[in-house]
């Protein structure tokens, strides 16, 4: 009796495939990559204090409680629009005024709320936060977050 | 497969062919009727494609799995062309 | 045991089993805090603990596939590990890179430093010398079995196996690259966190049900090997444009709202074909092997793969759904089920089926193993009911009527306490699993001589 | 379907259903895995449709019917010719030459579809219409590509049964273009 199937066209055939849909990614990729550079993001308004911003999110494992553009931990407020929330997106004095407060009076030791560490950071690492969540803010996420909750 | 029947289904696959372009260019505005015979003969294609060229023909159980979801495809592509 | 070499996978098992341990540890007090916010909070603040829980989960399920290979690819390719030391020497890396993960994230050490302080990306936090003594250990570790393999016989299943670990390894060099472009940073990001879960770790988990098929049901090798290709073709084929799914809100392009919605629409199909495998593949096994408990954490891995990656994964997989669930309790619920189901369950099945040929006492303490499994299954069951719960009336609380996340979050207290209800009883079992590994008990149920399967 | 309920001898003496099906298992589970993602996509393509009908029949419009006609008689010659190629060992290599040539001028005519459209300034995120042409015919296309490929090997190293599995992958990718190409390019 013939063979319904045979070991070798099994393998060729996953393997060819897979071949075939990393190809179809990575040309997807670059693609994406472009469009992030030339059209979702400001990427010529990527100032040395975003990215500084930036590891001052990441040393202190921030994610890990937040989530930034829905990815993260779930545990307190989404952060993308964090600046559109509290309505200082085009003024960077007063995101950073507002920002700076908040990180003052944290932790609120308010019994029965979640609570977030004092990280002590210096007023120039707080700044750079700042520019770092303004930036975020215009990144085009295809219309995400539904609202200004996040 | 004989090689007449292979030629057989390539020249019904021609005929087909040419069918949808005539009609396109006789009535390329025309709406419902005209949707629902393109994509019947879109389907009479396919279904010579999978019985001869592919060989369904001797496999009368898979060709009628495959022959339900080609109604079941274009069908709802008819419906779905009708909500809009 | 067959091949004196196996017995390596002993230590990195005993290595997973305890990092397990401190895994479900963490996440019962993260689930506390939920509870009781104040908890802990000066002392150990909750992304701390998160991090714990969520690194350990990663390494010790590396562990337990690196354990898992070292066990598996002797009998397959019938000759010696080619080199023990080496093996050996691997393992301790991987342990004193971990130390240095538990020590620098709990005491906050070198805070802010490139090379020793924690990096803070979700899951890669790892401070660079750690990554650099991963992909070391990782490479050795890719020597060592890809000589043994070539040395040997080649199976289809070392094959996929070999396949997985390689591109699981490759991926994680990703993590050294990190962009100052937070969209490019995320969409690189997924190349190891999706292209390991849903791509590279499949493969792993594929392969080693086959070989647990192979040898618990005695069905034929080569139906077993049809079996696997089918299942990782399919993975692969769906996978890796699947990763579109996380491409919807990062700042890439539309299109793969598209591409991700209808690819990993069809992820549901390497779960589902794993958990037709293992039941068929039982159905039609004459053998009757005596490891029960191994049998039942096999099929129940497939089982709860299918619904906690498959099932709990397509109900917010499509964009326009995922619109409003996305970073939702819903995700927490999928989260876990899926990686209980896949990565947890098939590792603690390897386990079961290894553990009493290493310690050369044949089947022992099953009935404790399986009341283990009823009890993490039943725990993690009941945890994904009440997240998907939570995390639906957050969507509609938060997403479509706008209310603000800490209000919405104070609403949901009574579901974060049963979660941790679950949790508990998930930690019991991993506790008592663990203890029925490791006591010095013989044979509880059957007196037969065992069989070295 | 009227066809006749002849009873096909070959199921007589089987005893899985598997056993019938012509060529291997696995291009068919590859085969059925195209047809989902293909028809996944195509009715989602009518499915977004249904938001806009105008907007896509005036995207369509700048589509090229004739270069979408004359690529379908294009591919089934080329399936036709692959065909023969499985079942006359002899001349294997003139028949499936002559199945690439044609497989090279679909891809001819894509390409200088896909520049025109270029020249227009139309891309992927031009419009719903256009993001699901690009994929469909990009990904259709890719296939093709796949397909010359996979001929070109098998031109190299012959072996029968890879030929037939060839021969049935660049079937499929027929069967996925003669239901892809009405639905976008015609139906309005």
């Amino acid at each position: 009796m013939r063979e319904v199937m045979t070991k070798t066209m099994a393998r060729n055939v996953f393997y060819g495939g897979s071949l075939f849909f990393i190809v179809v990614f990575l040309i997807l990729s670059a693609q994406s990559v472009s469009h992030i550079k030339n059209k979702s993001t400001v990427h010529a308004e990527l100032t040395e204090s975003v990215a500084k911003g930036k590891r001052v999110w990441e040393e202190n494992a921030c994610i890990n409680c937040h989530t930034l553009m829905g990815e993260g931990a779930y545990f307190a407020p989404e952060l993308q629009n964090v600046m559109a929330r509290w309505g200082v997106e085009d003024d960077p004095e007063g995101a950073f005024d507002v920002l700076q407060g908040w990180m003052e009076a944290m932790p609120t030791g308010i019994e029965g709320r979640r609570q977030m560490p004092q990280f002590n950071l210096t007023e120039e690492q707080v700044r750079d936060l700042a520019n770092f969540f303004l930036w975020v803010n215009k990144i085009d996420a295809q219309g995400w977050p539904p609202n200004e909750a996040g | 497969m004989t090689q007449s029947a292979l030629t057989r289904a390539f020249l019904t696959l021609l005929a087909l062919s040419i069918g949808t372009t005539l009609l396109t260019e006789l009535r390329p505005q025309a709406g419902m009727g005209f949707v629902a015979l393109v994509l019947l003969l879109a389907g009479l294609k396919a279904r010579v494609i999978l019985m001869d060229y592919l060989g369904l023909r001797l496999a009368p159980m898979w060709q009628r799995g495959f022959n339900a979801f080609l109604v079941v495809f274009l069908l709802t592509g008819l419906g779905l062309y009708l909500a809009g | 045991m067959k091949y004196q070499t196996q017995k390596i996978a002993y230590w990195y098992f005993l290595a997973a089993m305890i990092l397990f341990a401190v895994q479900v540890s963490g996440g019962l007090i993260a689930g506390w805090i939920y509870v009781q916010p104040n908890f802990l909070s000066e002392l150990m603040p909750f992304n701390i603990i998160r991090m714990l829980h969520t690194n350990s989960l990663v390494v010790w399920l590396l562990l337990g596939f690196f354990g898992a290979a070292y066990f598996l690819i002797p009998e397959e390719a019938e000759r010696e590990i080619h080199s023990p030391m080496i093996a050996y020497l691997q393992l301790i890396i991987l342990l004193v890179g971990t130390l240095g993960v538990v020590v620098t994230y709990v005491f906050n050490l070198f805070h802010g430093n490139w090379f020793l302080g924690m990096e803070g990306r979700e899951f890669i936090e790892q401070p660079v010398w750690v990554k650099v003594g991963i992909v070391v250990a990782a490479l050795m570790f890719l020597y060592n079995v890809t000589m043994t393999v070539l040395k040997g016989r080649k199976t289809a299943i070392t094959n996929v196996l070999l396949l997985g670990l390689w591109g699981l390894a490759l991926l994680f060099l990703f993590a050294f690259y990190n962009p100052e472009n937070l969209a490019l940073d995320k969409m690189f990001w997924w190349y190891i966190v999706h292209l390991w879960v849903e791509g590279t770790w499949e493969l792993v988990m594929a392969s080693i049900l086959a070989y647990l098929m192979l040898k618990m049901t005695g069905v034929d090798r080569e139906i077993i090997e049809k079996w696997l290709y089918i299942i990782v073709a399919t993975a692969l084929f769906s996978g890796i444009l699947g990763t579109g799914h996380h491409y919807y809100w990062i700042g890439t392009p539309g299109y793969w709202q598209w591409i991700g919605s209808i690819f990993s629409s069809l992820e549901v199909i390497p779960f589902f074909a794993m958990m037709a495998f293992s039941f068929v593949m039982v159905w039609k096994g004459k053998r009757d092997h005596p490891n029960k408990a191994a049998l039942l954490w096999a099929l129940g891995a497939s089982t709860v793969a299918f619904f906690g990656a498959g099932v709990w994964g397509f109900l917010h997989t499509l964009h326009g759904v995922n619109y409003y669930t996305h970073g939702t309790q819903i995700t927490a619920a999928h989260g876990h089920l899926a990686f209980f189901g896949a990565y947890v369950s098939m590792n603690l099945a390897i386990f079961s089926y290894a553990f009493p040929i290493l310690r050369g006492r044949d089947p022992y303490n099953q009935v404790l193993n399986m009341v283990s499994f009823w009890l993490m299954t039943g725990g993690m069951a009941f945890m994904t009911f009440v997240l998907t719960f939570a995390g639906t009336v957050q969507t509609h609380m938060q997403r479509v009527l706008g209310e603000n996340f800490m209000d919405v979050q104070e609403g949901l207290g009574l579901f974060y306490l049963m979660r941790w209800g679950s949790g508990a009883a998930v930690v019991i079992g991993a506790l008592l699993f663990i203890y029925a590994q490791l006591a010095p008990r013989r044979e509880v149920i059957s007196q037969g001589t065992g069989e070295e399967a | 379907m009227n066809q006749s309920p002849a009873p096909v001898p070959a199921m007589a003496e089987q005893d899985h259903p598997l056993d019938s099906l012509p060529g291997d298992l696995m291009i068919w589970v590859l085969i059925v895995s195209e047809l989902l993602v293909f028809g996944a996509g195509l009715l989602a393509f009518l499915g977004v449709r249904i938001a806009d009908p105008v907007a896509f029949a005036q995207d369509q419009d700048s589509l090229n019917r004739v270069a979408g006609a004359v690529n379908t008689i294009v591919l089934i010659s080329s399936g036709y010719l692959a065909a023969r190629a499985v079942h006359s060992p002899n001349k294997m290599r003139l028949w499936l030459s002559g199945s690439m040539v044609l497989g090279l001028v679909f891809l001819v005519v894509k390409w200088f579809e896909y520049t025109a459209k270029a020249e227009l300034g139309i891309g992927i995120e031009t419009s719903q219409f256009f993001t699901f042409y690009y994929l469909l015919t990009g990904f259709h296309a890719m296939h093709v590509v796949a397909g010359l490929v996979i001929f070109a090997l098998i031109m190299r190293w012959p072996n029968p049964r890879n030929l037939e599995g060839a021969a049935m992958f660049w079937h499929m990718v027929d069967l996925v273009w003669v239901l892809l190409f009405p639905i976008i390019y015609l139906v309005r």
